[in-house]
């Protein structure tokens, strides 16, 4: 075992993929020589060599098409976004091709890319270095979305995304690359070394896809939330006093939907929470199928706390993010209603 | 607001009732382009984008340098798989007008891009085509009836039903999966020509877009990768000089030749007589000689026409002469090969109808065949369940429980 | 007053629009001399001359950020995406631009481009034809989206959004084009000849965007839905024998959440119902808005009837599509729940 | 997997430790390039595009045909703007190292390109910068203080916070605002330009990007609109040899000029010294003429290289030679036309002296005026309901509530 923080711990999966499969390659902007602008790639090119961690072009299309392309003829390529803001360009490359291909080719062909990419604010970014758009990714079958909470789950989670034959969407929250934030802006920042998920172990193991996690058990109402906002709903709940069971969801889609429903019908009351934009945001998902499976367990609405239907914005990244009091709010709701 | 415009509008040369007008298209003498070395720097081959190589003379005889001397025999192969492509197609546009498939696309005036340059790269170089690349899908041996499967979504349809017809793949012959999104493919060729050289392997990736398709992301994204990696590929643009009812003046041919796109980047430009298989043949050889050598990129611009109707939901005649075809100065590259294999004493009017008879039999036993797999109204159908295998490398729980819905209504 | 199908009911929109206001200019592949592969903009070209109804490359990104340039210019572009399947070139250009403008430059500059585009199956075109990811443009702050069902709004919609200062995303149900469908593959097309709503008058009026409209009272059950399957839902609750109040959202963002809500307060019962795939599709944000609202006046969980969660397979159109018999099991299901 | 890759991996010609080596550069000698007529076609000015047009020589005297001959008061008025916005840069920089402003990206080392381009458009033509432009900014009138303002995200932020630190814009002078994404700008430039011409103005539009951007779609859009309806548009490509720590060769600069990009579609290009303030007011106002003129398009690389990091949150020690700018050939623009004024008479290193401190005494007045509008530690602060503001024309209703919640909670 030893102590990461979540850059760490991803740079330790991409680390140990690459030793054990000489066909994993990383390609995306800034990721070889200078080892990428988070340091998720630092040491790899010296390592591995520049043929395995490639500087590409500012092309984000390009890195997921040619990428793709790789993943065509045996390689298990890994690509680097370097903000989520930026994975627009390559959107049409992950819906129309990369997503399909097994499909359209009835399983002849397949590309196994990973994209890596970092999400959400955090670095007073403003509106283009703070987006959360997994709802999107979400909606397109045939991808996998990812977003672990915690330098155990980002590696574990990143090996399994690696070696799936599916493509995966591995989303970064980059807010928690260096430590835990419990949604408190005037806090100062803790490191992962105090918390039982920065423990992680130098070696190969995987967190499985598809598996949500259930990080505090508890009987008086459900946190369904996963990112940042799982540290921040253990604050909130913790703040409000309240037994809450809070399961951080990890694999977006393909969706846990059992541990899900089985928490919700057996404390009767929901909260959803993430970053991203509200309308339309994976929250959404989550409180239709929750009260499609749990209609009749429910005591009260399920109540959404998201980021607001507004770009991030530079000066008010405190007042856009759901933070500890907006999550607090958010449970005391959810706990009156009757 | 002034009404005095001064946008720009490219306009093609003829529309219906004009007289066609292929003036604008500088056309070169045959023989009369030179053929550099494969190691030639890319900076001193810049006229070859401009230029056009052909081989093939208006007396169909074979000139100059790009001439790939090749065997009679072989020439009579190519002349004979264009035919099949031609026959082929006819035939399946035949049979969606009759409303036994939904949708066709053929190839009809492309078919030397195909063959020629599948006869010119190997077996083990991997192909990303567009859609009308069918000949390629039969050169490498995609048997006819699995063709026809495909394109009736039938019980052997390579592609279990989930496909519009002619966007075929064959994983075996190398041939890549087709998209209906337009140049997708071409980065994919790219990276899957960089993965040959991290591997050290000497294949190389070829794909194919229509000059349409340049204006896309995806050309500009395969352009840029290939020249930065020097990836080993040829990009192939087939200037059929229409996209849909747009002229190949609104995807900016109007100004240089589609084959001078890469010289901005280093990547060498060969614009080819895209209907004459000879000099289409001998381009391929010498770009894929380059790239397997490690060369790099070439892009190859094949001049050409599109014979037909962009698919059968298109009707050509509202937008251009309905005659344009054949004033189109490059002809028809079947009849130039066969009047060069005439010509050379290798070939005959008679031989030429028979093979045309042979493959319309060839074509039509295929047909039955296809059709005990199943048409859109007749069965045997394919089992609707399937529709939800293949979108993860294994069926996830949602899809199980969508699959079982799906399978109650449908009882 | 005039019988018009959809196809002619947006051309007349524009072609009003257009005479008004000489700042309207169209841009998109094949729009000017032949008029579009859907015909949309048949002569138009002719009456308006090549530089204000242009052909443009085949480059989805360019049209869009083209247009924004020139709305930026005073003019007020509809751009036309020949597909909704290939509006993803054009992504990046929507979300960080066209939707950002207004707000990253304070107020100061926008550009009121309106963007149309064919959704959905209905001409057996594959799953690369047949897209409807609306879903994913309502997750976006700073633009409209809007889907009419019919002439009548198809048109009243269109010249709102064109004379709209906000970026609109406006989706036009290919399938619907010619006729309503009622979902049941095996009945002959009817033409709009036969609707109420083909009957669309000549001239200028308007249909306010953010406004839902409730297409039939009911008491036992409220249907949302929009495009195509507001005629399909007509049918399978004519078919169920049940009084449903039916709801065409018809302004999917913002949404006029006030006329949806007031409704299921009513009813006490909703079914939700779109052709888009059903995971993360805009559905999940109707259950979410509707249940967050009248949670004490469910008596049944909201049910979903959607596409399923797979691209739009060509052999399997009429599986895939939800027609008639899915919708009405999904009524039965929301009313027999209790 | 074999070991012996093929791939080519570009490589700058020095890392840190090396020496620097910009023997990669293609410099031609001051007054070579010759400057053909606006109406020259672009297949006959293709070599612009390879050459490098440079009016200043070692001894710092004007050369050649591209001497734009201008006043000494303008070129002092140009030297002084320059100055202006390397004091500036210097005073931002040091303010966000002390913390009070979030981020910050100075255009050391790259003033010619916005001050020599800022002073050749007309006022009534349109800028789409980039990030690096701060220059033109400053130029076309946009006060220091609002530029300082903008920065804090203050009560007085002409963004109302909502943008990261330089991301300015300035209506009124006709410039765009800035966006966070590399590239997008490009083709709304060329959008405007097209809506100009439509309207029968002779307004043009110009935008600038990076070397690196070149890579991304938008780039490619851009020059394919252009060339296709001939837009009034000028296309700069800023090519300062870095994108964050990617040398030039990844955005595929290793065997062409980014010049001459476009020369495929038909685009002329001008590669121009950047550095060299006449050379750049020269060729744009070439470019300006020809597209004001019914011209078309011109592309312009300007050589030049980023003298600082690339933002603030970079450390390019990492990366490449601590002294590579002190080497860079083409040296410093301020220096240059500084020296050239100097020896032409007009100009003193007193002047210079005093020029300087002038301006950091009225840049640090207006960043105490700016302080007073409020810092990102004190207030008076933005009243943050303003965030819900101007993402719709009219604030919708679920915007309404979400901002009266978001009260609620700050209460
Ligand atoms: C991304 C995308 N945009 C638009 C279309 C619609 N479309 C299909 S084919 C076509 C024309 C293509 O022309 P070209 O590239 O010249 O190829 P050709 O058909 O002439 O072989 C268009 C616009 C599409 N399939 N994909
Ligand atoms: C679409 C997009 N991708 C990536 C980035 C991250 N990024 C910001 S600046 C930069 C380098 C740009 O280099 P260049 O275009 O040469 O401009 P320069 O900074 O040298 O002026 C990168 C990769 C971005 N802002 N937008
Ligand atoms: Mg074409
Ligand atoms: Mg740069």
């Amino acid at each position: 075992m030893a102590q990461m923080n979540m850059i760490e711990a991803i740079r330790s999966a991409l680390d140990i993929v690459m030793e054990k499969d000489p066909n994993v390659v990383i390609m995306g902007e800034d990721v070889g020589y200078f080892g990428g602008v988070f340091r998720c790639t630092d040491g790899l090119q010296r390592k591995y060599g520049e043929h395995r961690v490639i500087d590409a072009p500012i092309a984000e299309g390009g890195i997921i098409g040619a990428t793709i392309g790789m993943g065509l003829n045996g390689l298990r390529p890994v690509a680097e976004i370097q903000f989520a803001d930026y994975i627009y360009p390559g959107f049409d490359q992950v819906v129309s091709e990369l997503a399909r291909i097994r499909y359209r080719s009835a399983g002849e062909f397949f590309s196994p890319v990973t994209i890596r990419t970092p999400c959400g604010g955090g670095i007073r970014g403003g509106q283009t270095h703070s987006q959360s758009p997994e709802a999107i990714f979400t909606h397109i079958s045939g991808i996998r979305v990812v977003m672990p909470s915690n330098p155990y789950d980002a590696k574990g989670l990143l090996i399994s995304a690696i070696e799936s034959d599916d493509p995966v969407v591995f989303f970064e929250p980059k807010r928690i690359y260096n430590g835990p934030f419990d949604g408190d802006p005037e806090k100062p920042a803790v490191s992962w070394a105090s918390h039982p998920k920065g423990e992680v172990p130098r070696g190969y193991y995987t967190v499985p896809l598809g598996s949500a996690d259930v990080v505090e058990e508890g009987s008086e109402l459900t946190i369904i939330t996963y990112g940042t906002l799982v540290h921040v709903a253990q604050a909130a709940a913790a703040l409000v006093g309240v037994n809450a069971e809070i399961i951080d969801v990890r694999s977006l889609s393909p969706l846990d939907t059992t541990t899900l429903t089985e928490s919700v019908k057996k404390t009767g009351r929901c909260l959803i929470a993430h970053e991203a934009t509200r309308f339309s945001g994976f929250g959404a998902e989550l409180v239709a199928t929750v009260q499609e499976e749990c209609f009749f367990h429910l005591e009260a609405p399920i109540e959404r706390v998201a980021g607001w239907d507004t770009p991030y914005p530079h000066a008010f990244e405190w007042q856009y993010f759901p933070g500890q009091k907006r999550l607090a709010a958010g449970i005391r709701k959810v706990m009156e209603a009757q | 607001m002034s009404t005095k415009s001064r946008l720009h509008i490219p306009h093609p040369s003829a529309r219906p009732g004009d007289k066609p007008d292929f003036s604008y298209l500088n056309l070169a003498p045959a023989g009369s382009a030179d053929k550099p070395s494969i190691d030639a720097k890319p900076r001193d081959i810049e006229h070859l984008s401009m230029n056009l190589v052909r081989v093939l003379d208006d007396e169909h005889r074979a000139q100059g340098e790009w001439n790939p001397n090749l065997d009679p025999e072989k020439l009579q192969v190519g002349l004979r798989w264009m035919l099949l492509t031609r026959v082929f197609d006819e035939r399946l546009w035949q049979i969606q007008r009759q409303g036994k498939i939904s949708f066709y696309m053929e190839s009809k005036g492309e078919e030397a891009v195909s063959i020629a340059q599948g006869m010119a790269l190997r077996a083990g170089d991997m192909c990303f085509p567009s859609y009308r690349n069918t000949g390629l899908y039969l050169y490498r041996g995609t048997k006819l009836v699995d063709m026809m499967n495909q394109c009736l979504s039938n019980t052997k349809d390579m592609c279990k039903g989930r496909q519009l017809p002619v966007l075929y793949h064959n994983k075996e012959a190398n041939l890549f999966s087709l998209s209906g999104n337009l140049g997708t493919q071409y980065p994919h060729a790219v990276g899957w020509a960089m993965a040959s050289a991290i591997k050290g392997e000497d294949h190389i990736a070829a794909s194919w877009l229509g000059d349409g398709s340049t204006a896309e992301a995806d050309f500009h994204h395969a352009l840029t990768f290939a020249a930065v990696y020097q990836a080993p590929v040829i990009l192939n643009i087939v200037n059929n000089q229409w996209a849909i009812s747009t002229f190949q003046g609104f995807a900016g041919g109007e100004r240089r030749p589609f084959a001078a796109r890469g010289i901005g980047l280093g990547i060498p430009g060969i614009r080819v007589d895209g209907n004459d298989f000879l000099a289409v043949y001998s381009a391929t050889l010498w770009a894929a000689d380059r790239a397997r050598r490690g060369g790099g990129p070439t892009v190859i611009e094949h001049v050409t026409y599109r014979g037909g109707a962009h698919s059968t939901s298109d009707d050509p005649s509202k937008y251009r002469p309905k005659d344009e075809w054949a004033s189109f100065p490059l002809g028809d590259p079947i009849e130039r090969l066969k009047k060069h294999l005439i010509a050379e004493g290798h070939w005959s009017d008679e031989q030429h109808i028979e093979v045309i008879e042979e493959y319309r039999v060839k074509v039509g036993a295929a047909w039955k065949e296809a059709q005990k797999f199943g048409t859109m109204t007749d069965g045997p159908f394919l089992d609707p369940a399937g529709m939800f295998d293949d979108i993860y490398a294994e069926i996830p729980e949602h899809l199980v429980k969508q699959r079982q819905q799906m399978l109650e209504l449908e009882s």
